[in-house]
This record gives structure tokens, C-alpha cells and sequence, in this order.
């Protein structure tokens, strides 16, 4: 199989082949057509990435280089595709997750226009197709194209029904956010450039020893800004709840299984590099927290299904981030895949009750829907235990794993340090907050009675099958998916996950810990989240409608952190903006603009006077300019 | 002959057309001028075609050195250049001539003074 | 001291060509000033034959002389040009002019002050640069392109020259 | 202390040898006007001169004599100054044209100087003689323009388009003998073809093309525009008297000499004389170079007859026709003519 490098390409190329096939064609395919196109692009990408990984697995990744992308001076940039460990996990999340969604959009988009689907599809395509790039590039440059190209998917999806106005500003918000993000990013990689003479990744990393540490540090943190504004971390995080405008399927598979995790990616990737910076590692676990933290609180008061999910998300990639900022790269990545699995299981159910409920997304409106709708409800029900952390469902190893890490941070002899232990705290916290708010969700929209029209009460149906088989098979995934991650503790030689990673990832030189502590953490957060669990089931079981007052009342309004960016930037951004419209422009450049072309058209009305048409004169300031000309000449040689 | 008598001589007829351009305001003689520069201009390249030839020739038979093809066309660029300005100068002249006709039979008159206007 | 006889003929046809040239720009009568010019070419061709440009100088008489001013003395004879066709130029204009092309001569031959001047052209065995044989093999080897192109450009100027000079 | 360094025997030679084919020059042109008249009766069936000497033959003289002694008129309202130009300028571009002629085989004398029958050898040979008709223009057209005369400046115009016109395609006609020779020098062009046999054989197209150019420079019938006295009374010296006259029309005969010269020169062989073997005779050079000069002459002699034969015969063209003729037949079948020639040479060549 060593030849299957060589068909590598097509596994990004399919999805721009479907891209373009639904995006030119979508006036003239059927809608079935448009499925098969977009869905089996798709699935053979997902079968060529499943032949990749086992020949990873095998130990026969390798860089492919196909042309000079960029070739200036001394700095050449090849379009080259990497396939490596991380790269093949994340192709196989990519169009594995990305295939079940396609074909859950299938049914979930069936009441749009064909033209409209094709639209819908060949944007998932893109989408797909730029993600793969991002993934599979083997320099942050080719990276970047796939970076921007899933920014620019997300913006047109977020907008997808742009007949809506705001739909369309939350795409605009999530697209200006993103840039800055990106912006940041470009730095980064120009940063590089200029240190290490290379951007790909095989240089960059073999140079990074050789890196000051200021230089480490700036480059890690740009990059960090970057993968803060793709994966909505604090302050660029505020994007991605109200990018839930989008169809639900693309909330699924762009804003919580692939694209919001490319900034974990990036810093895999990039592990080498934050080794490298004490400070930035710090950043990104504190940061990572901090969003955690917030996420989670917002969660606890919010009323919309998405959104609920959506600060979840936000939420989980902090901690990912968390991971990654203590060094547990491993655990990060894990944590994507896992996550990657329950959070789009958890999205597309609750667009299979969305779609039950006729478009509501209200939770308020709904409850007592575990009857109606069977399917749905025992699957988004393994995704609120599997994110809640229940053993053995996935979320729980990858969560366990995470919150070890971060306790054993600093630590060196066994003994954990305070920084471990706060982070620690803090997280398990979180933790604890995340079942409270899932299993809050699942109560009041499940559970109780219904509260919603009679209208909608009679129309209550199960979702068709192209909709319920990936929810179960997702759910599958969710209940098993954790456990290639299994600890040693539990399982003896378990851990592959991290193994299969060694190879791209540095091992952080920690003091392992007994088992027995392991043992004692593990059982701590599982009966400190059942616990949990059932004093949301005691609140919320039988939910009333009733006004949130006080500090549930912040929580609802988001810690007013929109208000705030509000007043803080976007207001004065705005007033600064309109002094430079107003003054600026109107004094200053329109001033020099026009005074340029005042003092031209003045020079002109005096200069036209020499213009007289007359040869004669041409030729005598000629021939006295070349007098001037050669004395000057003359006298200068003296 | 030392090649600044012909230098001289040269820039002598150039600056003669120059005045000639710049006093006269009869369009043909105007003209004609132009091409006494040019003569002018031919003559020096003629000049310093043979002073170069004559420098490479004798070069070589200073330092006995066989007088090869190459050196005895040393400087035939300057005439063959020379050859190319007359080329030039009267396909100039072609056109020249037949604009001047036309200007003639437009404003009756060859004085470049009425010609001061870019349109009429 | 000895003074050839290129000396000579380098003297007078000097003279001749500088006086003729003045007269060109002095004659009140174009047509005197088309027949001074041909003798300016005449006394130029002779300084080619004294460079030894033999080739050069048939040339010019040919082509400046045979075809360039014929063509002036058509012109000039068709429109009748008589020297009260040419209003006088003002004499400031005039003596700005004289002045500017004097000080323009004056400025370039001061700038020869600092050449050396041991550059000579004298007659030497084999110096047969201008010939034709020589002159023809160059321009048909070397310098075959631009001597096509060239013919183009004549086709170009005959066209051109119909064509502006046909009546609408 | 030379003050001049002069081979002064060259110039010497070569003076005698321009004196005598000046002197030539106008004892041919002279008696070219008694041929022109008696060839005239002798066609028109009637006798022609025959009162100034046995046969005539002082007529030439004493036309001469009358020109001489003419009243001298120069008009009022002419340029004085180019109205005298005129008349010069024929006759000297007329004279000039013979010096790169090879009038005989070189004259050796007992000391062993080879005293060349040329007046100058020079490398560019023809071309030379097409500089010099070149400037020929200007004798008409001054003169025309100068006598201030409306049918005098037509005239010359004419005569001026026409002599620029047919130098094309006698330049294209030459061109092709020149490509045979590979030498623009006069003596090699007689010299190729005394070993390979006359032009005529292998230009006879060429030939006649230049012939009718020929004929045209001269201004002759049926060329002989400039004068057409029906539409320009008496053409570009109606003005013209006396010896001023007598210059335009001597200058025209000179012509007519030169150019038979130039056309036995180059299409039939020079002064060789056909079908011998000379060489094998054994005569002293200054036998040859008689000998050789008198066949020169022969051939001379039956062009002007030619000339002569052609003006009684062929009606004059129209402005027009004579255009066309140029510029429409004779450039486009000259071209043909060089470039069959060329494609010739080169097959030859391989």
C-alpha cells in the first residue's frame, strides 16, 4: 500500500470536484443528484482517508510535494501534503463526521429550492475540501489557504439564508472576527519566515531549537490569537453562539466538530514551537480556562437549544485549549475527536428536534418530548452523558485525561503544585457545570410536559432515517469512541491514543502518577457529576416558565461581554471611524487630494504659457536647457 | 587629420541647423535643417568609424599581430549606421513632405506660426 | 612642414560645406536654399571619400541629393514659394536664436578642451572600411535584420505618404 | 620641403585623357545632330543637309556658329542667377558620367606603365554614373523653374518625375548584372565578360528594361515629354537662347553618347571585340588599344543609331501611359528579372 501516497490528492480534490459540479450545476441537478454528488464525494474521500490512516498506522506517512507555490529570492514554498499521524486522525474526523452530516443535510435541507441545495452543498463541499487542505498542507502557508477557505465557508453558510438580515450581520461577525484572528495568524507565519527562512513544518521545527525565546513567544502567541479567533476562545468567542444562524447541520459539522477545532490543530502542530514558551503555554491553559469557565456559566441560563450548545462548544474547545496550554497535546487532540463525536451527535439532534418542533429552537416552548420522539431523545441523552463525562462513554476518558494533565502540571516528584491544583479545581468545576447545564437542557426539552402551541404538539413526528442513522451512528461513536483512549490504568497497555501520536507529538516529561491517585480522580469527578446530574433532574424535571432575575439574569444576557465589546471597541471604532469620515477625510485627505489637484491645475495655467505651440520656442529651451545641460556637466567634471 | 578637426566641423553644421531651426519659420526649411543635422551627425560617425579602424589596424601592425578579418571591419558599424540614418532620413522625409503638403493645402501657408493650435 | 593634399581638399571642402550651410539658413529664397543644402551634401560626400567611405558618399549623393531634395524643390516649385511667402520673423527671435545655437557650439566645442586629441585618421594599407565589398557583407551578415526591417518601413512611409497626401 | 605631394605624371595622364574624352564628348554630340537629321530624311525619304560642306557635313558647325552668335535674351522676371545655373548643371552632369567609362584595353607603354583607357577605376563604378544622373535632375529642373515660365516649370517637373521614376527600375535592371559580376567596378564588369561571354545572352530582359530607361533619362522619344511641343510649346527651355540653349541640347546628345557607352559597357561587353580570340594575334597594346576603342565605338555608334531609329518611328506616350509603363511594368518585370537571376545564380552555385 505504499502507493496510496501517491492518490492523496484526490482526497481534497474530490470534495472541489463536487464543489464545483453542485455550485455550476445546481440550476440543472436534481436534488437527488446534488446528494449523490456532494454525499459520495464525500465517502470515497472518507474510504481513501481511512487507507491513509492504516498506512500511517503502519508507519508510512510522508511528505508529497506536487509544484512550487510560491518561489521568491531564496524562499520557496511547495504545495505539499503531509500525512502523518495527526494529519490522518484529523482527515478521518473530518470526512467520516463530515459524510454523516451530508447525509443528515440530505433530509434536513429537503425543503429548500433545488437551486438553493445545490448552493447548500457545494458550500459543504468547499468546505470540506478547504478543511482537508488545512489539515493536509504540509507549511503553515497551504494551512492558511485552507484556514481562510473554511473562514470564508463558514461565513457563507452562517449566511446561508441571506434573506435574513440577521443571519447575514452574524455572518458578518464571524467572518470580521475570524479575520482578526487571521490577521494575526499572517503575522505569524511572516514572523517565520523572517526567523526560520521556511515554512514548512519539517524546517520550521528542525529550526525552532535554534529560536530565541522572545521570538518563540511572539510567534506562539500570534499563532495562539489566530487559533483564538478560529476557535472561539476568549475575547474572539462571541462569533460562534450567534453563528448559530446557520442550518443546523452546518453548526454540526463547522462550529463543533471540524472547523472551530483547526486552532487545536494549529497548535498541535505547532507543539514543537510552544514547547519553546513558558509564557505562551501559560496563555493558552489560562485562557483556555477562562473561556471553559465563562462558556460554561453562559450555558447554564440560556433557552435556545443551539445556543446552549454552541457555549458548550465554546466551552469544550477552552478546554482543549487547557489541555494543550499544559502540555497534554495529546489529550487535546483526543479531546477534538471525542468531542467531534457527541458535540455533532448533540447538534444534530437537536436539529432532529427542531425539526420535530417545525423550526422552534426555544426550549422554554417544548418538553415531554422523550415519548414523541425515541430516537432522538436516547441519542441526544448518550451525548449529554458522553459530554457530561459518565464512564466508560467517551467523553469521559478524554475529559479524565485532561483534567490529570492539568493537575499534574509543575509537577515533578509526584507531588502537585498549586497552579496544578488550582487549574485543576477549576476545571473539574467547569466539568461539573457542563452536566448541569447538558442535563438541563435534556430535562426541560425532554422531559415535563409540553409547553409549546397546539399546532406544533400535533405535528410532532420522528425524523426520517437519512437523519436518525447518523444520530446513531454517532451515538455509537460517542458510547465507544473514548475508548481507544482508555488509560493504563484501567486497561493495561491502554493509552494508544496517545502512542499512535507520538510520533508528531512531544510527550511532556511528567512524573506519572500512581494508579491508585488516578484512580481516586477518576472516581471523584464521576460522583461529583452524578451528583450534579440529579439536582438538575430534581430542578428541572417538571420545568415552569419563570423571568430570570439577578445573577441569573447576567448569565442569561451572556455577562453583557457583548454589550461590553460594544461600548469598549465597537462604539468607538465606530465614533473614530465617523471622525475620520466626517473630519478626516473631509480636511485632511480630501484637503491634500484636492490641493494636489488645485496646485496642478494652477501649475498647469501657468506652465501652459511655455505650451505656445510655437516649435520655434520648443526648440530654443532646448537648445538652451542642453547649454545649461553641458556647462553643468562642464563645470561639475572640475 | 587629428579626429577634433572633424569634431569640430561636425558640431559647426549641427549648431548651424540649430540656428537654422530656430530663426527661420518657413516649415520646408525647417525641415531641411533637421536634415543638415543629421548630415552632420553622419559625418562624425563617418569620422569615428575610421579613426577606429585606422586605430585597430594600426594597433595590430604595432604589435605584429596578423591582421585578421575582424580588425579590418573594425568602426564599419559607424557606416553602417550611418547607412541606416539616411534610411531613416527619407522615409522621414516621405512623410514629412506629405504632411507639409497637406498643411499647405489646409492653411495655404508653410509658416510653422500657424500651426500653434492642436486642432483647427 | 608638408601639406598633403588631403590637408588641402580637407580645408576647402570644409569651407565649402560650412559657407553653403550658412547660406542655407540665410537665403531669403527657398529654393537657393534647397540648392546651398545639395552643396553642403556634395562638399560631405567629399569628406567621406577623403575617410575613405567611398560607398557613403555615392550613397549620399544618391539618396540626399538624387531623391530627398528633388523631392524638396518639387515641393517648394509646387506651392510656388517666393521669398515674400515667408513673413519676417521677429529680430529679437532671431538674434535669440543665433545666440542660443552660437552658445550651444561655443559650450560643446569648450567641452572637447579636456579630450586628447592624438586620435588621428590617416590613410593606412588595408583600411578598406567603406568599400563596399565590405560595407555589403556586414550589413547582409550582421545586420540583415534591421536592414529588412528597415525596408518595411519604407513600405510603411511610401504607404503613408499616399495616403496623407491623396485628396479626401 | 615639398609644399604639395603630387604624382604630378598621374596628372598629367590623366588630364590628356579627360581633355580627349571631353573633346570626344562633343565631337559625337555634334555630329549625333547631322546623324539625327539625315537619319531623319534618310526615313522621312528625303536628303537631309547637304549644303554646308560635301554631304553636309559642316552643318553641325554652323549651327554651332548661329547659337553663338544669337542675341542672349534672360528674362526679366527670371532668377537670374539659377536661370544660368541651369544650362551648367546639364552640361556638366552630362560630361561628368564618362569618367568611370573603360574606353579600350590599357595602353602599355615601352617603360612598362599600364596607362589605363579610364578616367577612374573607382570601386563604386555604376554607381557613380547613377549618382551622377541622378543629380542630372536639377540642370531641368532649375532651369525650368527659373525662367519663371508656367509651361517651362511643368516641363521640368515632368522631366524631373520621369528621370526619378525610370532610375528605379534601371537601378533593378542593373542590379541583376551586378549579381553576375559581383563587382560594381567597370573594368571587371568588362572583364567577366570577356571570359564568359556578353550580358546580353543572360539578361536579355534586363537589357531591354534598361534600354527603355535609357531612353527615358535621355528624354527621348517616346519619352521626350518634357518637350512635347503640342501641350508645352517648346517644354523647359522655352526661355532659353543662344549658347544657353545650345548647352541643353548638347548635354542631351552627351547623354545619349554616355548612355549607349554605359549600355555597350555593360550588356555588350565593353570595347571586347566578339567572336576572336585577341590575344592570339599578337599586336603591341597600342594597336589594341586602337583596335579595341574603334569596337567601342562601333557599338556606340549602332545605339545612337538606335536612339535616332526610335525617335522617327515610335509616336510620343501620354503622361499617363508613360507613368503606367514605369511604375505598373517595368519595376514589377525588373524585380522578376533580378530575383529569376538570383534564384539562378544560387542554383548554380550548389
Amino acid at each position: 500500500m505504499k502507493n496510496a501516497l501517491n492518490i492523496v490528492y484526490l482526497i481534497p480534490l474530490l470534495p472541489l470536484v463536487g464543489f464545483l459540479i453542485n455550485g455550476l450545476l445546481r440550476k440543472h441537478l436534481s436534488k437527488s443528484m446534488i446528494s449523490v454528488v456532494g454525499c459520495g464525494t464525500i465517502l470515497v474521500s472518507f474510504a481513501l482517508s481511512i487507507v491513509m490512516f492504516l498506512q500511517v498506522k503502519n508507519g508510512d506517512g510522508g511528505t508529497i510535494e506536487y509544484f512550487n507555490f510560491i518561489s521568491v529570492g531564496e524562499l520557496t514554498i511547495p504545495f505539499a501534503f503531509q500525512i502523518d499521524q495527526l494529519s490522518s486522525l484529523f482527515l478521518l474526523i473530518i470526512t467520516g463526521v463530515g459524510f454523516l452530516i451530508h447525509v443528515y443535510s440530505t433530509s434536513y435541507m429537503q425543503e429548500e429550492k433545488p437551486e438553493h441545495f445545490g448552493r447548500y452543498f457545494s458550500y459543504l463541499n468547499l468546505f470540506v475540501f478547504s478543511m482537508l487542505l488545512l489539515v493536509m498542507g504540509a507549511n503553515y502557508v497551504i494551512m492558511f489557504i485552507g484556514w481562510e477557505g473554511v473562514g470564508l465557508c463558514s461565513y457563507l453558510l452562517i449566511g446561508y439564508w441571506f434573506k435574513n438580515n440577521e443571519y447575514n450581520k452574524a455572518a458578518n461577525k464571524a467572518f470580521v472576527m475570524n479575520r482578526i484572528g487571521d490577521l494575526a495568524f499572517l503575522i505569524a507565519i511572516f514572523w517565520i519566515i523572517a526567523k526560520t527562512g521556511g515554512v514548512n513544518y519539517g524546517e520550521v521545527f528542525a529550526f525552532a531549537p535554534k529560536l530565541s525565546g522572545t521570538d518563540a513567544t511572539i510567534i506562539t502567541l500570534l499563532l495562539f490569537v489566530g487559533a483564538a479567533g478560529k476557535s472561539a476562545q476568549i475575547p474572539l468567542y462571541t462569533w460562534l453562539p450567534d453563528a448559530m444562524a446557520g442550518p443546523t447541520p452546518v453548526s454540526a459539522l463547522i462550529h463543533a466538530a471540524t472547523m472551530v477545532t483547526a486552532g487545536i490543530y494549529m497548535i498541535a502542530r505547532s507543539n514543537v514551537l510552544y514547547s519553546l514558551s513558558e509564557v505562551s503555554m501559560n496563555v493558552v491553559a489560562i485562557v483556555g480556562l477562562a473561556t471553559a469557565l465563562l462558556a460554561a456559566t453562559i450555558a447554564l441560563k440560556q433557552n435556545d437549544i443551539k445556543k446552549v450548545l454552541a457555549y458548550s462548544t465554546v466551552s469544550q474547545l477552552g478546554y482543549m485549549f487547557l489541555a494543550l496550554g499544559v502540555g497534554a497535546y495529546s489529550a487535546g487532540v483526543f479531546h477534538v475527536m471525542t468531542h467531534a463525536f457527541f458535540k455533532a451527535l448533540l447538534f444534530l439532534a437537536a436539529g432532529s428536534v427542531i425539526h420535530a418542533m417545525s423550526g422552534e429552537q426555544d426550549i422554554r416552548n417544548m418538553g415531554g418530548l422523550s415519548k414523541k420522539i425515541r430516537i432522538t431523545f436516547i441519542t441526544f441523552l448518550i451525548g449529554c452523558i458522553a459530554i457530561a463525562g459518565i464512564p466508560p462513554f467517551s467523553g469521559f476518558f478524554s475529559k479524565d485525561a485532561i483534567l490529570l494533565n492539568a493537575l499534574l502540571v509543575d509537577s515533578h516528584d509526584g507531588s502537585f503544585s498549586i497552579k496544578g491544583i488550582i487549574l485543576y479545581g477549576v476545571a473539574l468545576f467547569t466539568a461539573l457545570l457542563t452536566a448541569f447545564y447538558m442535563f438541563r437542557l435534556l430535562f426541560i426539552t425532554f422531559s415535563g410536559t409540553f409547553r409549546g402551541t397546539e399546532e406544533q404538539k400535533h405535528h410532532i413526528h420522528e425524523s426520517p432515517a437519512p437523519m436518525t442513522i447518523p444520530l446513531i451512528i454517532l451515538a455509537v461513536l460517542s458510547i465507544i469512541g473514548g475508548l481507544i483512549g482508555i488509560p493504563d490504568a484501567i486497561v493495561k497497555g491502554g493509552d494508544k491514543f496517545t502512542e499512535f501520536l507520538s510520533p508528531v507529538i512531544a510527550q511532556r516529561a511528567g512524573h506519572p502518577v500512581s494508579h491508585s491517585t488516578e484512580y481516586m480522580l477518576m472516581g471523584l469527578s464521576t460522583v461529583l457529576v452524578g451528583i450534579t446530574i440529579i439536582v438538575a433532574w430534581r430542578q428541572y424535571r417538571n420545568y415552569k416558565r419563570k423571568e430570570a432575575t439577578g445573577f441569573a439574569k447576567v448569565l442569561e444576557d451572556k455577562w453583557y461581554v457583548d454589550e461590553f465589546y460594544e461600548k469598549i471597541i465597537v462604539k468607538p471604532l465606530h465614533n473614530f471611524g465617523g471622525f475620520l469620515k466626517n473630519v478626516f477625510e473631509k480636511l485632511v485627505v480630501d484637503g491634500l487630494v484636492n490641493g494636489v489637484g488645485r496646485m496642478v491645475n494652477y501649475g498647469g495655467r501657468q506652465f501652459r504659457l511655455l505650451q505656445s505651440g510655437q516649435v520655434g520656442s520648443y526648440v530654443l529651451l532646448m537648445v538652451l536647457s542642453m547649454v545649461i545641460i553641458f556647462l553643468v556637466q562642464f563645470f561639475l567634471r572640475k | 587629420m587629428p579626429i577634433t578637426h572633424y569634431i569640430i566641423l561636425s558640431l559647426a553644421l549641427f549648431s548651424i541647423g540649430i540656428v537654422g531651426v530656430l530663426t527661420r519659420r518657413n516649415a520646408i526649411i525647417i525641415f531641411m535643417c533637421i536634415e543638415l543635422m543629421l548630415n552632420a551627425v553622419n559625418l562624425l560617425l563617418v569620422a569615428f568609424s575610421k579613426m577606429h579602424n585606422y586605430a585597430a589596424i594600426k594597433a595590430a601592425a604595432d604589435q605584429k599581430l596578423p591582421i585578421t578579418e575582424a580588425i579590418l571591419n573594425t568602426g564599419s558599424e559607424g557606416q553602417i549606421f550611418v547607412f541606416f540614418i539616411m534610411v531613416v532620413a527619407a522615409a522621414e522625409v516621405t512623410v514629412g513632405l506629405a504632411i507639409i503638403v497637406m498643411m499647405y493645402r489646409n492653411i495655404h501657408s508653410v509658416d510653422v506660426n500657424f500651426l500653434n493650435r492642436l486642432k483647427h | 612642414m608638408t601639406i598633403t593634399i588631403t590637408q588641402i581638399l580637407f580645408w576647402i571642402l570644409s569651407v565649402a560645406a560650412l559657407f553653403s550651410a550658412l547660406m542655407v539658413i540665410t537665403s531669403k529664397n527657398p529654393v537657393h536654399s534647397v540648392l546651398w543644402l545639395i552643396a553642403t551634401f556634395f562638399s560631405i560626400s567629399g569628406h567621406y571619400i577623403l575617410l575613405s567611405a567611398q560607398f557613403l558618399a555615392v550613397v549620399n549623393i544618391i539618396v540626399y541629393a538624387g531623391a530627398i531634395m528633388v523631392l524638396f524643390l518639387f515641393v517648394i516649385m509646387l506651392m510656388n514659394l517666393n521669398r515674400e511667402t515667408e513673413p519676417q520673423k521677429n529680430r529679437w527671435i532671431k538674434m535669440a536664436g543665433a545666440i542660443a545655437g552660437g552658445c550651444l557650439l561655443l559650450v560643446l566645442v569648450a567641452s572637447l578642451k579636456n579630450v586628447e586629441s592624438a586620435s588621428t585618421i590617416e590613410d593606412v594599407k588595408g583600411g578598406d572600411v567603406g568599400f563596399i565589398k565590405r560595407l555589403g557583407k556586414e550589413l547582409f551578415s550582421t545586420y540583415v535584420v534591421p536592414f529588412e526591417i528597415s525596408s518595411i518601413l519604407f513600405l510603411s512611409a511610401m504607404v503613408g505618404a499616399v495616403v496623407i497626401g491623396k485628396k479626401e | 620641403m615639398h609644399l604639395l605631394v603630387i604624382d604630378w605624371w598621374l596628372i598629367l595622364e590623366k588630364s590628356l585623357l579627360i581633355f580627349g574624352i571631353i573633346g570626344l564628348s562633343f565631337f559625337i554630340a555634334m555630329y549625333t545632330t547631322y546623324a539625327e537629321r539625315k537619319v531623319a530624311a534618310w526615313l522621312q525619304d528625303r536628303r537631309g543637309p547637304n549644303r554646308a560642306g560635301p554631304f553636309g557635313i559642316f552643318q553641325p558647325l554652323a549651327d554651332g556658329g548661329k547659337l553663338f552668335f544669337k542675341e542672349e535674351i534672360i528674362p526679366l522676371a527670371s532668377n537670374k542667377p539659377l536661370f544660368i545655373l541651369g544650362p551648367a548643371l546639364a552640361m556638366i552632369t552630362a560630361l561628368l558620367t564618362s569618367t568611370v567609362i573603360p574606353w579600350a584595353t590599357p595602353f602599355i607603354t615601352k617603360g612598362g606603365d599600364v596607362i589605363a583607357m579610364q578616367v577612374a577605376d573607382v570601386d563604386m563604378g555604376i554607381l557613380l554614373v547613377f549618382s551622377i544622373v541622378s543629380v542630372g535632375v536639377y540642370g531641368i529642373m532649375i532651369g525650368g523653374w527659373a525662367s519663371n515660365n508656367k509651361f517651362s516649370l511643368m516641363a521640368a517637373i515632368r522631366g524631373a518625375s520621369q528621370m526619378v521614376s525610370y532610375e528605379l527600375p534601371m537601378g533593378l535592371a542593373l542590379i541583376a548584372v551586378l549579381f553576375m559580376t559581383g563587382s560594381l567596378k567597370m573594368s571587371e564588369i568588362v572583364g567577366n565578360q570577356i571570359e564568359n561571354g556578353w550580358h546580353i545572352i543572360y539578361q536579355p530582359l534586363g537589357f531591354i528594361i534598361f534600354f527603355v530607361c535609357a531612353l527615358a533619362e535621355c528624354n527621348r522619344t517616346p519619352f521626350d515629354l518634357p518637350e512635347a511641343e503640342n501641350e508645352l510649346n517648346f517644354g523647359y527651355h522655352q526661355e532659353y537662347s543662344s549658347m544657353k540653349l545650345g548647352f541643353y541640347l548638347f548635354a542631351e546628345y552627351i547623354n545619349m553618347f554616355i548612355s549607349s557607352a554605359v549600355m555597350a559597357t555593360l550588356y555588350f561587353g565593353g570595347y571586347d571585340i566578339p567572336f576572336v580570340n585577341e590575344a592570339s594575334w599578337g599586336l603591341n597594346s597600342f594597336w589594341m588599344t586602337v583596335i579595341s576603342f574603334s569596337v567601342l565605338m562601333a557599338k556606340i555608334s549602332f545605339f545612337l543609331f538606335v536612339f535616332l531609329w526610335i525617335r522617327w518611328t515610335i509616336p510620343r506616350f501620354r503622361y499617363d501611359q508613360l507613368m503606367n509603363l514605369g511604375w505598373k511594368k517595368l519595376i514589377p518585370l525588373a524585380l522578376l528579372n533580378m530575383i529569376i537571376t538570383a534564384a539562378v545564380i544560387l542554383l548554380l552555385k550548389k
